[in-house]
């Protein structure tokens, strides 16, 4: 399934990109999260949140094919 | 309550002291405010390893913030007895000693508008996707993480 | 902490939203402050048995009235870790919809300036004698009592 | 003794006047106030605090000769 993903914050100075839309085979969150651990090796020491359609999901949550954001500590205000 | 679609909460740069004021006074012909209570959160010189903040960079997942503001705005309205309630935030460059958030709320009853500022508050900082990047005045960086 | 003699917090009629602009772009220099909480008071058009409430007029022991807003400013900073606090309260006529008391609290930290905001309205509303006759639109009029 | 009292608020309507210095027999603040019952008859139906030096006392505090003042019901802000 081709799926968006954004990047925010300091985790784009690991991706070196704010979005991209991959092909993803597996169905879960976590399938997703390990597609990306490979493609950029120090996002998995990163703390950040994951957001589907706008709304924060767990990692065992299914994929819709809706977008996606890896959302680092907020800092609002 | 209202179910309108979400407003645009931010503003490019600081939010500047004659908004705020301007802002005031455009509340003075509801005669049925008795009390407003307002927050503002100004970008400190932080030093920090003997470097000094000059300004943070603001951004933001700007849809989704967007919707929080609006939900975090729709669940005030729905717990305190409100008659206004404005927020504003920054997106870019905002210096040390500018302006970066501004909430306004407003009862007839001071009672209210304390509680519902601070819950108003948390909520944006705790709920809102947006991301500070504090620049030193080297140049160099980190990343604003709230408390 | 300071141990000066009372300021006059009083200023004659209405606050003016400039007043508090201006107020607020002075604090822009104070780099360590992180969170302003701002209390306004502002005159009801209440309606009471069918009659609407058009200004208040304030008047106040002054004397012991100053003495009193220093007392509470003096104890909110033993209390609070505030940067600044500033309070201003209307003597005089002051219309509906006008602003009668200004509270203005900074602090590096946000919590500091809820709690110390709310602390400092209530110790006004409860400690300093202000008096105020609510002026009706026919000239009749009220006392108005703090609860 | 001599003592000058303020009146404020709703009380100068009962007292048409201010301030005043009055020549008090009594020891106490109550022995004041039965003085001021007599000369001003509704002022008894009223409620008010009383400061004395610019503090609030209780009827049973000594009268020192400093300035004495009826408040009635704070209503600031």
């Amino acid at each position: 399934m081709q799926i968006t993903i954004k990047y925010f914050g300091q985790l784009t100075e690991i991706t070196h990109i704010e979005e991209e839309t991959l092909e993803i085979s597996g169905t879960y969150i976590f399938e997703l999260l390990e597609t990306l651990y490979r493609k950029y090796n120090t996002l998995k020491t990163k703390d950040f949140q994951v957001a589907q359609n706008q709304e924060l999901v767990s990692k065992e949550t299914e994929l819709t094919g809706a977008e996606i954001a890896l959302l680092p500590p907020f800092a609002g205000g | 309550m209202t179910n309108k679609k979400p407003k645009n909460v931010f503003q490019p740069g600081a939010i500047t002291s004659e908004f705020i004021g301007n802002s005031i006074y455009k509340h003075q012909t509801k005669t049925s405010i008795g009390a407003h209570n307002i927050f503002l959160g100004q970008v400190r010189a932080d030093e920090i390893d003997g470097k000094t903040v000059s300004a943070i960079e603001y951004t933001a997942y700007e849809d989704m913030a967007n919707q929080k503001f609006h939900d975090i705005r729709e669940s005030a309205f729905a717990k305190f007895d409100l008659t206004c309630m404005h927020i504003y935030h920054s997106l870019g460059t905002v210096k040390a000693g500018e302006i970066c958030l501004f909430v306004f709320v407003s009862s007839p009853r001071r009672k209210v508008v304390f509680d519902a500022l601070e819950y108003i508050v948390e909520a944006i900082k705790a709920e809102v996707p947006v991301f500070g990047k504090e620049i030193f005045e080297d140049e160099s960086h980190q990343w604003k993480v709230n408390n």
